[in-house]
Formats: C-alpha cells, sequence, structure tokens
C-alpha cells in the first residue's frame, strides 16, 4: 500500500473534436483533501468525470491505490472505492429520497451495513430524514445538494470527489458541510475538491491546484496558495 | 410531348403523385415534431380531409378550388375542438390519444353508409395533377422554410426543448401548440385531398394505425431540425419499396434493413442541418 | 350470459396485461418505445410451434420459447438500442430503428417461413373447457389469468424490493448517475431485454395457444393494444398495465355483449382518449419530476 | 423608500400536502429596487418565485404587478407585463447556440408578423438584425462573447447561470427574479457578477435576488426578506437583518453573522 | 421467338400472401400446360408477376409498371376486391383488359369495360348455401357474424343479408369483428345466448377458422351450423379448425373430390407440382389462365379492344365447369355451385 491514493498522469480529456483538459499531473495522498480551483469553464468538472470513469480519456493514466484504472467503465471504478457527487447533483429525480440513498449504498455488502450508513448521514443531514419519503426530485435546490453529498458517502468511499459541494447552501449549511469534510478527513478518508467558495476550500485543504484553461498553471500546499499574490487576486476575490 | 416521356410519366403517375403527397404529409408532421409534440393524428387529419374533398366532389358540385379549402378547413376545425383537451399531453400519451382518436374516426368511416363503410368512395374525379401537387409542396416547403428562419422558428425550437423556459421567456405554449396543431391539420387534410383526387378511390383503412406511423417515420428518418428533412425521408421511404421491387420476397426486409443501418449511421437523421437563421454564425 | 362475458374480458384482459406487462417494464426502464417487442411476441408463439412439432410437450416449448425470445431481445437492443445510447442519439432516434428493425424482422419471418396461419398440434394442451354455472373456460384461459397475475406481483416485488429493482429504476432515472454508484448499466439492461423478451415470447405462445392461431403478425395487432394498455396504465407501471389490461378486456366483453360488437374495438380507445383528458399520465402514471 | 410598489404581494400561500412552501406572505418590491430574498434551505423562496411567474398556482393569495393583478395569468402573459426570471435548476435551450438562447429571451421585442415574415418585406429583416445586434450586446455584457456560437449544453455551469442572465435581460424586463445567480462563482467571480447587477440597477431594471452568498447580498441589496418554513420572518436593510436574533438562528450562524459584518462598511 | 408476356398483381407477400400464392401457383401450372401445347399465337407465354403485398398504392403502381413500361396486353389479378377497385380505374383508362381470379364483390366489374373477373360473385353463390340450409337442414334462426373493416368481407356479408332477407330466415342478431381480430368470444358468447339454428360468417380464413375455434371452446354445440361465404372455402380453415370445423357449410364453384375427368387431370398435375391439394382460389387461377390464352389466341390483333372481345367470346370447359363471360364480364355460367360441408378436416358435397 502506498501512501497515495490517486495519482493521474499526462491526463487529457476533450468533447468532440475540442480538447478541454491538456496534460493533467494531479496527486492525492491518502488521508489528505486535495483541491482545485480555477475560474468558470477551466475545466474542473472534466477533470473529475474523467477521473470517474465518466468520459473517455484521450491520453494519460490514472491510478487509485496502485491499481491503473483509466478508462475503465465507471461502474468500475465506483466498485474500487471512489465515489464522485458530480455538477448539478444527478439524483434519481422520480424515486424517493430513501431509495436515492439506499441507490448510494449499491455496492454494500449487507443490509445491516446500509442501515448503518443511512442512520449517519442522516444524522449529518436531518432535513432529509424530514423527507425520506418525498420524491427527491421535489426537493428544494439546497435540500438536493444534500442528498447528492449524503448519496455520495452512503458508498462508504475511499476516495471521495465532491464538485462543488457547498453550492445552494444557506451559510450555515455551507458551515456545516465543511465541518463534515473535516470529519472525513479525520476518519482518514481521501477527498479531492472542486470548489468555488475557494477561501473555505483553500482553509482545509493541504494541496491546491490551480486550473487555468484546462492547464494546471499552479500548485503546491494549500496554505501557500492563500497567501499567493496571483491566486487572492484572481480567485478570492481580495 | 414525346412518347416515352409520356409512357414515363404514366407509369410513374402514382409514385410521383405519392411522393408529392407524402411530402407533404411529412411537412405536417414536422410542423408538429418541430415544437416537440409526437401528435400522430396525421393519418386521422388525412382522412378527415380525403373523404370531406371526396364526398364533396362525388355529390356538391362545388368548384374544386373550394372543395381543397373546406378539405383543409374540416380537419382544421376538427384539429380546434379536441386541441384544448389533447395538447395538454405530451410525448408517448400524446402519440396514443391522437391515434385512438384516429382509430374511432376509423370506426366511424367502416360504419357509416354515406362514407361508403369498408367499401370506401370510388369514381373520385382525377382533379390534382402534378403541378397541383408540387405547386402545393413547394408553397408549403418555402412557408415552413421563411417561418422556420424567424422568431417564429425560434420559439417553435424553443418549445420543443424546454416548455418551461420558452413560457417565462414570453412564448404563448397554448397559441403556439395549437395553431402547429392546426396548421398540420391543415396539411394533412389537404394532402389527403390531392390523394384521393390523384387516386381516385378511397377507403377507411388508409388512415389508420399504419399510415400515422408511416408518416411519422418519414420525420423521424429525415430529421426534424429543418422542413428539409422529412421531405427526404418521404423521398426515400416512398421509393425504396419501389427500387427494392426486384428483390421480391426480400424487398421490405432489405427496406428495413436499410431503415435501421440509417437510423444507426444517421441517428440525427438524413438532413440533420437545423435552418440557418439570420444571425447564425455565417 | 353475463357470467360468461365476465369470463371472457377478463381473460381478454389478462392477455393484453400479460403482453404488457413486458412492454410496459421495457419502457419503465429503458425509456425507450420498443416496437421490436410485438416481434418477440410472434417469435415466441413460432419457436414453440417448432418446439412441439418437434414433439417436445408444452411444459418444455414454453420455457424453450420464452428462453430463445429472450436472447433474440438481448442481441437486438444490443446491437441496437445500446449503440444508439453510446452515440447519444435523440429519442425518436430509438424509435425509428425499432421501426425499422419490426418492418425487416415481420418481413424476414414471412420470407423464410411464409405468412401462413399455423396452429398447435391438437393435444398439445388439454382443449376440453371447464363448465361452472353454464360458463366454460379452458385450461390455458386458465393459465394467462393466474400468470398475468403472478407476474405482475413478481414484477413489483422484483422493482421495488430487491436490489436489482432498485438499479433498475435508477437506471431509469440517470443512467449515468447509476453509474456512479457502481451500477453496471449494461448488465442492468441486458437483464432487462432478456426478461422483457422472455415474457413477450411467453405471452405469445400462451395467446397462440389460447386462439390457435399463429401468425408471424400477430404481435403486430397485439402491440396496438398493448399500447393503449400501458398508457392507460401510465408508462412504466407494471400494476397499472395489469388493471388498464383488465379494464380494457372487460369493457370490450361487455361492450360486445350488450351494446354493440362494432364498438368493442372503439370502446378501448375511447376509454384511454377520455381518461388521458382527465388524466394526462394515464390512471397511474406520474408526471416526470422536474422543478424549475 | 416611497416609490410605488412594482410587485405586490398579499397574504400568498402555497402548500404541498401538509408542508407549507409559502404561507401567508405579504412582499413589496419597490420600483428601481434591488431587493434580497433570504432564508434557509427549503424555505420556499424559489417556490414563491415560481408562484410570481407563473409556473405553480398558489392556493391562496394575490400577486399584483404594476398595479395589476397577475396572479390568473399565464407564464407567458406576466412575461408580456415584464416579468422575467432565471432558474436555481438551469433550464436553458440546451442544443442551441448560446446566441439564440438569448434571442428567444427576446421574443417579445422582436417585430415581424407572420405576413412579413412570409415575405420578408417590411420590418422583418431589420428587426432581426436589430436583435442579433442585441443579443451580441447582452452575451458581451455578461461575458459570453467568446461562446456565442457554442451550444448552450456545452458551456460550463458558471457560464451557463451568466447566458440565463442575459436570456433573462433580454426580455427587456421591468422586474427581474434571480435565483442564486451566483451559485458556482469563485468570489472575484461574484464581484463581478456584482458591478453587473450595479449596472442594471443604475438601468433602472427592478430585481429580486435569491442568494446564499451573503457578502454579495449584503453588499448590494437595499432591502433584505428572510423567509423560514415559508414564513416571513425577517425584513429590512442589511444590517438590521444581519443583526437579527431569529435570522442569526436560522440562517446565518453566529459566525456568519460575524463574518459579514465588517463586510458592508 | 419471344415469348408473349402478360402481367399478373398478387399479393406475394405479407398477411394474405397465402391466397396470392396459390392463385400464382394455379397460372404457374396452367401456363406450363399451355406451353407444352406449343404457347400463344405460335410463342410461348409468359407472365410477369408482381406483388402487391395486398397494399393498394404497391398495387397501382405495379399495374402503371406492367401497362406503361412492360406494355403488356392483359393483365391478370389482383387478389383483394380492395385492390382491384384502386387498379382497374388504370387498366381501363389504358384499355388494358384485366381479369380478376378472387374478385367476388360487389360492383367490380362495374369499374369499367375492361375489368372482368372469373370468379362467381358472392351474389351467386350465397343463396345458393343459404337455401341448402334452409330446405337440407330446416336451419330457419341464424346469428350473422362479419368482418366489418375489410372491403370483400362486408360485401360478402351485405350480399348475405338481402339474400337471408329474401329467403325468410329469422335473423337473431348481427355481430361484426375487426380484420386483425383473434378473440371472438365476447360476440360468440351473445350468440350463444339467443340459441340461432345456425351462424352466418362472412370472415377471410385466418378469422373464419379462429370463429369456429372459439364456437367450439365456447361449448356451442355442433347442431349449430356455421355457414361461411366465399372466404371460408379454403382448406386452410379446415386444417386450423380442426374438428372444430366440423359442419362448416361452404358453397363453391369448384370442389377438390368433384370427380370429372378434367378436374382430376388438374389436381393431379398439381400435386405432381407442388406437393399439395390445390385450393379454389389455384382452380380458379388455372382455368383463368386458360380462358386468358384461348382469348389471345382468337384475338384479331393485341390491342385492348381485339382482346376484350375476344375475352367476351370465349368460353372453355375448366376444371370449375362451363366458363363464358356475361356481357357484364363477370362469369355467365352459376349452375355449377356446389354446397360443400366440412367433415373430418375435408369438405364433401352436401347431401
Ligand atoms: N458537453 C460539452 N461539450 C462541449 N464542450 C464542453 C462540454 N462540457 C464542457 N465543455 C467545455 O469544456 C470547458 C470546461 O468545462 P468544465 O465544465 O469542465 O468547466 P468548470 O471548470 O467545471 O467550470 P465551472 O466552474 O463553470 O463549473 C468549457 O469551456 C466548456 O465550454
Ligand atoms: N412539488 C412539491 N411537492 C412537495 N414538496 C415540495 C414541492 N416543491 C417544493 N417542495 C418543498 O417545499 C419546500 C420549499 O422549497 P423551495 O424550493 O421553495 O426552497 P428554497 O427556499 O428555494 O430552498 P433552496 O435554498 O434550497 O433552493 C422544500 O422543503 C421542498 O421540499
Ligand atoms: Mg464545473
Ligand atoms: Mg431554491
Amino acid at each position: 500500500m502506498t501512501d497515495i491514493m490517486l495519482e493521474a498522469r499526462g491526463l487529457t480529456i476533450g468533447y468532440g473534436g475540442k480538447l478541454v483538459v491538456r496534460d493533467v499531473d494531479l496527486t492525492v495522498r491518502r488521508g489528505e483533501i486535495a483541491c482545485l480551483i480555477g475560474a468558470n469553464g477551466a475545466g474542473k468538472t472534466t477533470i473529475l468525470r474523467g477521473l470517474s470513469g465518466l468520459l473517455k480519456l484521450r491520453a494519460g493514466s490514472v491510478r487509485l491505490n496502485g491499481e491503473e484504472i483509466a478508462n475503465r467503465s465507471a461502474h468500475a471504478i465506483a466498485a474500487r472505492g471512489m465515489a464522485h457527487a458530480p455538477e448539478g447533483r444527478q439524483i434519481f429525480a422520480a424515486m424517493s429520497v430513501a431509495d436515492n440513498l439506499r441507490a448510494g449504498a449499491y455496492l454494500a455488502p449487507s443490509a445491516a451495513e446500509i442501515g448503518r450508513r443511512r442512520d449517519a448521514a442522516l444524522t449529518r443531514f436531518p432535513r432529509l430524514k424530514e423527507r425520506l419519503t418525498q420524491q427527491a426530485g421535489l426537493l428544494s435546490g439546497g435540500e438536493q445538494q444534500m442528498l447528492a453529498i449524503a448519496r455520495a458517502l452512503m458508498a462508504d468511499p475511499k476516495l471521495l470527489l465532491l464538485d462543488e459541494p457547498s453550492m445552494g447552501l444557506a451559510p450555515l449549511m455551507v458551515e456545516e458541510i465543511f465541518s463534515i469534510l473535516a470529519a472525513l478527513k479525520s476518519e482518514g478518508r481521501t477527498i479531492l475538491l472542486v470548489e468555488q467558495n475557494a477561501n473555505a476550500a483553500l482553509a482545509l485543504s493541504d494541496q491546491a491546484y490551480v486550473i487555468e484553461a484546462g492547464r494546471i498553471s499552479l500548485e503546491g500546499p494549500a496554505r501557500d496558495l492563500i497567501d499567493h499574490d496571483g491566486v487572492s487576486a484572481a480567485y478570492l476575490g481580495g | 410531348m414525346p412518347a416515352a416521356l409520356d409512357d414515363f410519366l404514366w407509369t410513374y403517375q402514382s409514385l410521383i403523385a405519392s411522393l408529392g403527397v407524402n411530402g407533404l404529409l411529412a411537412l405536417s408532421m414536422y410542423v408538429v415534431l418541430a415544437i416537440g409534440q409526437l401528435s400522430l393524428g396525421q393519418a386521422a387529419f388525412m382522412g378527415l380531409g380525403a373523404y370531406a374533398s371526396a364526398l364533396l366532389s362525388l355529390h356538391s358540385g362545388l368548384p374544386f378550388p373550394l372543395v381543397l379549402a373546406a378539405a383543409t378547413l374540416i380537419p382544421a376545425a376538427f384539429a380546434l375542438v379536441i386541441g384544448a383537451p389533447t395538447l395538454r399531453l405530451s410525448g408517448v400519451y400524446l402519440a396514443l390519444a391522437t391515434i385512438g382518436l384516429g382509430e374511432i374516426l376509423r370506426i366511424f368511416l367502416i360504419q357509416s353508409d354515406l362514407t361508403g363503410g369498408a367499401l370506401g368512395l370510388s369514381g373520385i374525379p382525377a382533379k390534382a395533377g402534378f403541378a397541383l401537387i408540387y405547386g402545393c409542396l413547394a408553397a408549403v416547403t418555402l412557408a415552413l422554410m421563411l417561418i422556420a428562419r424567424s422568431r417564429v422558428g425560434r420559439a417553435m425550437e424553443a418549445i420543443r426543448e424546454d416548455e418551461t423556459a420558452a413560457a417565462v421567456s414570453g412564448v404563448d405554449l397554448p397559441r403556439y401548440k395549437m395553431a402547429a396543431l392546426v396548421v398540420s391539420a391543415m396539411l394533412a387534410g389537404l394532402a389527403g385531398a390531392l390523394n384521393a383526387h390523384a387516386s381516385s378511390f378511397i377507403g377507411p383503412n388508409d388512415y389508420g394505425f399504419d399510415a400515422a406511423v408511416t408518416i411519422l417515420s418519414y420525420a423521424l428518418l429525415g430529421g426534424v431540425g429543418s422542413p428539409f428533412g422529412p421531405l427526404a425521408g418521404a423521398l426515400v421511404l416512398t421509393l425504396l419499396p419501389e427500387i427494392l421491387r426486384p428483390l421480391q420476397d426480400f424487398r421490405l426486409v432489405v427496406n428495413g434493413a436499410i431503415i435501421v443501418i440509417a437510423v444507426l449511421y444517421m441517428p440525427h437523421g438524413l438532413i440533420p442541418w437545423r435552418p440557418l437563421r439570420i444571425g447564425a454564425r455565417p | 350470459m353475463l357470467l360468461q362475458q365476465i369470463i371472457n374480458g377478463f381473460v381478454a384482459g389478462s392477455a393484453y396485461a400479460l403482453f404488457a406487462l413486458g412492454f410496459t417494464l421495457t419502457f419503465g426502464v429503458l425509456k425507450i418505445v420498443n416496437l421490436t417487442y410485438g416481434f418477440y411476441f410472434s417469435a415466441g408463439a413460432y419457436l414453440a410451434l417448432f418446439a412441439a412439432l418437434h414433439g417436445a410437450p408444452i411444459a418444455l416449448a414454453l420455457p424453450l420459447a420464452a428462453f430463445a425470445t429472450g436472447l433474440i431481445a438481448v442481441v437486438l437492443d444490443s446491437a441496437l438500442l445500446s449503440r444508439l445510447r453510446q452515440q447519444q442519439a435523440p429519442e425518436l432516434a430509438s424509435l425509428m430503428i425499432t421501426l425499422g428493425a419490426t418492418l425487416f424482422l415481420y418481413t424476414g419471418m414471412t420470407a423464410l417461413i411464409g405468412s401462413e396461419i399455423r396452429r398447435f398440434p391438437i393435444g398439445l394442451i388439454e382443449a376440453a373447457p371447464f363448465r361452472l354455472n353454464g360458463a366454460s373456460i379452458s385450461l390455458t384461459q386458465i393459465i394467462i389469468v393466474v400468470t398475468a397475475g403472478l407476474l405482475a406481483a413478481a414484477l413489483i416485488g422484483v422493482l421495488r424490493a430487491t436490489r436489482t429493482g432498485l438499479a433498475m429504476r435508477a437506471m431509469a432515472e440517470n443512467p449515468q448517475a447509476a453509474e456512479l454508484m457502481g451500477i453496471n448499466t449494461g448488465a442492468i439492461m441486458r437483464r432487462v431485454s432478456f426478461l422483457c423478451g422472455a415474457i413477450a415470447g411467453a405471452s405469445g405462445v400462451l395467446i397462440g395457444l389460447e386462439h390457435n392461431a399463429i401468425t408471424p403478425y400477430m404481435g403486430e395487432t397485439m402491440a396496438l393494444k398493448g399500447f393503449a394498455v400501458i398508457i392507460l396504465g401510465g408508462l412504466g407501471d407494471v400494476g397499472g398495465a395489469l388493471i388498464a389490461g383488465l379494464l380494457i378486456g372487460l369493457l370490450e366483453a361487455l361492450t360486445a355483449g350488450y351494446v354493440s360488437s362494432v364498438y368493442k374495438d372503439a370502446v378501448g380507445f375511447l376509454l384511454l382518449v377520455l381518461t388521458l383528458w382527465a388524466r394526462p399520465f394515464g390512471l397511474f402514471g406520474r408526471a416526470s419530476v422536474r422543478r424549475a | 423608500m416611497s416609490a410605488a410598489p412594482l410587485l405586490n404581494i398579499k397574504g400568498l400561500t402555497l402548500r404541498y400536502g401538509g408542508l407549507a412552501a409559502v404561507e401567508d406572505l405579504d412582499l413589496i418590491v419597490a420600483e428601481g429596487a434591488l431587493d434580497a430574498l433570504i432564508g434557509p434551505n427549503g424555505a420556499g423562496k424559489t417556490s414563491l418565485f415560481n408562484l410570481i411567474s407563473g409556473l405553480t398556482r398558489q392556493d391562496d393569495g394575490e400577486i399584483w404587478l404594476g398595479g395589476a393583478r397577475i396572479d390568473r395569468l399565464s407564464p407567458s402573459q406576466r412575461a408580456r407585463r415584464g416579468l422575467a426570471r432565471t432558474f436555481q435548476n438551469l433550464r436553458l435551450f440546451t442544443e442551441t447556440t448560446a446566441i439564440e438562447n438569448v434571442l428567444v429571451g427576446m421574443h417579445l421585442h422582436v417585430g415581424g408578423s407572420l405576413l412579413e415574415i412570409l415575405t420578408r418585406f417590411g420590418r422583418f429583416r431589420q428587426a432581426e438584425r436589430a436583435a442579433v445586434d442585441a443579443a451580441r450586446e447582452l452575451l458581451a455584457f455578461v461575458g459570453l462573447s467568446s461562446v456565442e456560437y457554442a451550444p448552450a449544453g456545452s458551456l460550463s455551469y458558471g457560464d451557463q447561470r451568466r447566458l440565463e442572465i442575459a436570456r433573462a435581460l433580454a426580455a427587456k424586463p421591468k422586474l427581474l427574479l434571480l435565483d442564486e445567480p451566483a451559485a458556482g462563482m469563485n468570489p472575484a467571480e461574484t464581484a463581478a457578477l456584482r458591478l453587473l447587477l450595479e449596472k442594471l440597477r443604475a438601468q433602472k431594471i427592478s430585481m429580486l435576488l435569491v442568494e446564499h452568498d451573503m457578502s454579495l447580498v449584503m453588499r448590494l441589496c437595499d432591502k433584505i426578506t428572510v423567509l423560514n418554513f415559508g414564513r416571513k420572518i425577517a425584513e429590512g436593510p442589511p444590517d438590521a437583518v444581519r443583526a437579527n436574533p431569529a435570522v442569526i438562528e436560522a440562517y446565518l450562524g453566529v459566525k456568519g453573522a460575524a463574518h459579514f459584518r465588517g463586510d458592508a462598511a | 421467338a419471344d415469348p408473349l408476356t402478360i402481367g399478373a398483381i398478387e399479393i406475394l407477400s405479407g398477411p394474405n400472401a397465402k391466397y396470392g400464392v396459390a392463385i400464382k401457383q394455379g397460372f404457374d401450372l396452367g401456363l406450363d400446360e399451355i406451353n407444352r401445347g406449343g404457347g400463344v399465337r405460335g410463342v410461348p407465354l409468359a407472365i410477369a408477376y408482381e406483388d402487391s403485398a395486398g397494399s393498394k398504392e404497391q398495387a397501382i403502381n405495379a399495374a402503371r409498371q406492367l401497362i406503361g413500361r412492360a406494355k403488356v396486353p392483359l393483365l391478370l389479378g389482383p387478389t383483394l376486391s380492395t385492390e382491384m377497385f384502386a387498379v382497374g380505374p388504370i387498366a381501363n383508362q389504358r384499355q388494358t383488359p384485366i381479369i380478376g381470379t378472387s374478385t367476388t364483390a360487389i360492383g367490380v366489374t362495374d369499374i369499367g369495360p375492361f375489368v372482368f373477373r372469373t370468379s362467381l360473385p358472392e351474389a351467386d353463390v350465397i343463396p345458393v348455401t343459404l337455401r341448402a340450409a334452409r330446405d337440407k337442414l330446416g336451419v330457419k334462426k341464424v346469428a350473422v357474424l362479419y368482418g366489418r373493416d375489410d372491403a370483400f368481407t362486408k360485401s360478402a356479408y351485405d350480399v348475405m343479408k338481402a339474400a337471408l332477407a329474401e329467403l325468410g330466415f329469422e335473423v337473431l342478431t348481427t355481430e361484426t369483428f375487426g380484420a386483425k381480430d383473434t378473440d371472438f368470444s365476447a360476440q360468440l358468447t351473445k350468440i350463444a345466448s339467443l340459441n340461432p339454428d345456425a351462424i352466418v360468417i362472412s370472415a377471410l380464413a385466418d378469422a373464419g377458422a379462429g370463429i369456429l375455434l372459439a364456437k367450439q371452446a365456447l361449448g356451442l354445440p355442433q347442431t349449430v351450423r356455421a355457414i361461411g361465404g366465399n372466404g371460408m372455402n379454403s382448406p386452410k380453415v379446415l386444417e386450423i379448425a380442426g374438428p372444430a370445423a366440423d359442419g362448416l357449410l361452404v358453397g363453391s364453384p369448384w370442389f377438390v373430390g368433384k370427380s370429372d375427368p378434367l378436374n382430376a387431370k388438374f389436381i393431379e398435375a398439381y400435386r405432381a407440382k407442388y406437393g399439395s391439394d390445390p385450393d379454389q382460389f389455384a382452380a380458379q387461377a388455372y382455368d383463368t389462365i386458360k380462358i386468358a390464352a384461348s382469348a389471345l389466341n382468337e384475338a384479331k390483333d393485341l390491342s385492348g379492344e381485339a382482346i376484350r372481345d375476344a375475352l367476351l367470346k370465349t368460353k372453355i370447359e375448366g376444371v370449375m365447369g362451363q366458363f363464358a363471360f356475361t356481357p357484364d364480364r363477370s362469369p355467365a355460367v352459376v349452375s355449377g355451385v356446389l354446397v360443400l360441408e366440412a367433415a373430418g378436416g375435408k369438405f364433401t358435397i352436401l347431401k
């Protein structure tokens, strides 16, 4: 077992004829939080989709826990312990909240285990508990966001990819999300985070990458980037 | 006219006429599909137009242009009446409701003595020549093209993609949907009348489920980005069985295979382009 | 006569429902109006016929035919629909491709085996009807009613309560998200195709047995009725399909018995149109949930 | 603030079964105002927007816009009266290009009768050309010039948000409802959005803004209304709302309130 | 020498191909014999077949091809009366004689002076059958069941209705079905409740057999006779319905068991060539090609008018008996109609 959870080398991804992500190298260490920040359209979402198998890679290698997973199907990657809470939430709208959570634990070994994870998720998001039987598509935007995160947690992942988890959440809830991330980290889980709330994200992360027009323009320990002048001007509103 | 050409035209008269008529039907399908309404009432509207015009021609002595007008207005009136409740439906539900209405109409045609029952009507005067059929087709195609390349065409496409977003942008959904249904009914009725007066014989089973599906397939095979897609679909699907005639037993098998392959390789239709609008990329 | 008409209606309705169960399931999971479904119905009947002509008892011919049609469905769906899905083709393209495939399959079948009407060998199944109170019902009819009921219950059970059912529903809603949950959507799709093909095939055998008339186009006729049934019941709703099938069957029988057989076919469609005007998504269907 | 009310909502109520998404709500947006609507997730903000724009019907209450009652009108009729909105869950015409999305937004203002369309005479060409120019300008205004011809569905999330705003602006609304316009934007992008909204305010477009980004709301808005469980729990200028214990308790949190205190200065 | 080619339009594919195929086999058998005997006008005779697949559109296109391009002097077919109503006017317009071999509906020959048929119209056959049922079996009260949406079954029903009234039957109820129906139990249940002596059925073979099976399944006794029209006069009906067909009555211009030598020879040749028994459609086709050949030989030239005139004068002895056309181009001799009864999977002449 290495201490590197995810290692991407030369990641290149495109849509049709257009390359959107070029030659990106990323490393996420076990038990750490890494974050990607960048302007709208920089390619953050595309990178996450490439890592989790939703998009085909044009080139590059991805190692999860030392095993090559480039261009494996998304379900196979999920089975190796990666969970991805995608952009736009992608909840199962016509299914109840409870069934969405069950689907999140699709690969769980036993009913007891599913129950345990569900209880944990519902303690984190009490609002979902009130809405268990409601069709997920009828939830408010923020409630859906909570469900998307909770559903990813149901997989009990070793590596969690989160695409803007704080989007659409009320300030109190944003605080809550960041403290959940901190708690997950202290449980020993690894997280790759895309976040526009860059201040909070950098404060929480160990390692950070700045994406510009599909390439990594800057990387380093998150603490250092907070103080970096360019970063602060471009992404932190400072 | 040289005898050879005359023979050629006579031999392919029905085929040439059906190409035009089917083109009109394809356009009538286009009008509803363009706003995302999977209405399959076209066959029934066609039947209404055909029967109305045939009965008028046979029994009323009305001049032919008036007969044609009636053949477009009667289906249009029918569309207006059924429109309000029907247009609340969407997708396959709308498709089946309109097919259901068509089946009910068919059963009425079969039962009624006026319409000749299962025997249909024969001896309809042959008044629809090539000039009339293709004149109508050309005029309708041009009009639809001009509309597609305007704010109306944009609004239609917007409805197809997202009704709610179109509505809050100020697009009057009920009006657009009703207008599309009525225009589509008029075109189908016109096609029915032309067909009746080109082939001289009509029967109630010509306007059932099979016909509805055939008309739909013109548009689907051709693509609904622009009026030319459905026209191309009608052209191909009308000609194919004739071209493949020498294959005898395997004619329709090959026909089916060609359709399958065409869709596999051209899922957006034979003519996937959308009309160039003013302001679109040069 | 009332009792007999109710039996007639119930049997006819169960037959519609039996056919419609797989039809509605294909739509429910794959989100595609798969017109080839009617072909599996015909194919099932023919396959069982050939098995029976080679001496297989019905208890063997039926499952054999169902298994074979299931396999045909898997092959066709993988070759056509999966491919389209990968290309992210527009929804209607899949309707068109099944239309083309239907033409190909039906005419291909007739070109190979002729369009002659065929019948199962006499004595393949006990034909003498049971009598009760002057009404009669045959063994095949009983089997159809029972199968339709049990199958509907089983499908509802699978969809609601099992892990596979959960995966099917998730895939129906959002295949990409389902993949992210670790659901192998390709495998689920094949399973659903197989199941639906097998249901269509088995219902073809049973209904072929009941009327003892097998023609290549029997599936096409059935498909139109089946369509009405699954729409009336609400697309994708298994229980709805059962109830809608029974409703249409009963209504047709009673109309023919007490009003006029002229309106027998119309009444199903009339019910459909009126229902949709009142409930735009069928008796039990629901609008897709998408909040603004 | 004594300007005439542009939007006037009286006793508005919407229930889903036992749950009241909006309950007995009174709300006024004055002519030219830039007001905010905040509240915890599920408080009923989007539901209120849906009621105002006509996508759902209220169970009770009235909605007045510019002196006329609009709560029985269809969405397009309300749009005609000067209402436009953006969607929290993006609803763009994904297959059409960005510029065409904006052109659809302009639907009500592009002239040309059916006859003119069919003959290409009269105002038609001129109207279309003017519309295209205006659409280009709007795209430039929201910073999307480079993707004019990209299908809307292929834009990144943040760009799609901007496109929604451009489409809504294309309708030349009197009242613009913005549902979380800054979601998916980083602080720098949010600051640019703020400038944009300020320009709109200068153009006398009234706005009602739903937003969870307090740095934006607190700096920008004239009046803030806070909802919780469908009811109004506070209303007033930013400073008052920020200090309101009920709002801190339900929405901002002590840390949040403290955090945003410095911003308004 | 180049053969003289005439055209034939039949249903060779699709659900009703069984009729077209039987007809084609009848033609081909007759053609062999004609050509073995020297052909017509000193050259072999040939038939160019076109498939209509049962569709009017395709039948029309086929006819236009044959007349306009292949320039055949004479057309045979098409199979169904509906198709004839579509194709007849076209042939007539170009003055090309067209002979239907299986078009029994009312009004077929009214299409025009070049439209012929060699099949007995239902109007000549059905009254014979009904009279036999009344006189020989004592049938008085009947229920009627007909296919409402098919031109052929509907027009046969019209004939039945008139004949039933004329012969003084009591009609208890008139029920209908759709061409594609396979479930007839509701109608038959109603009929059974009225206790008729017989059920008069106008149906094509497939539906007809289905009705017989359903009749048995519902427990209607064998003594309640089924009386069919031309569409049910097919061995296929007996084959499908099995014992349920026992007691069925049909009228027919021809019968496989007819013992005259010409017929025996035909059946033997047919069995040798195709390995099965001919049906009425094959027999009519066989006679028709002989009639056509004779007229082509006699015509003073190959113009449409000459052939038409020759056809009107043709008199032959065929497997169906004496044949000649009436002035309005239907079969003149109707005395040969036999009433057949199904028993043990075979038709026999009703005693
Ligand atoms: N389906 C698609 N087809 C074509 N281009 C696309 C598609 N999806 C994204 N793109 C393009 O890829 C680039 C990167 O998009 P991506 O969604 O990865 O950005 P992002 O960094 O996540 O931005 P945001 O912060 O707005 O979410 C953008 O230029 C976008 O226009
Ligand atoms: N159609 C519906 N059926 C049942 N409940 C609904 C329906 N629509 C909304 N709700 C509920 O009403 C409440 C209000 O939802 P709304 O979307 O208005 O919240 P919101 O204030 O916009 O929240 P957010 O900040 O998360 O977007 C939510 O709890 C939601 O679950
Ligand atoms: Mg993104
Ligand atoms: Mg909201």
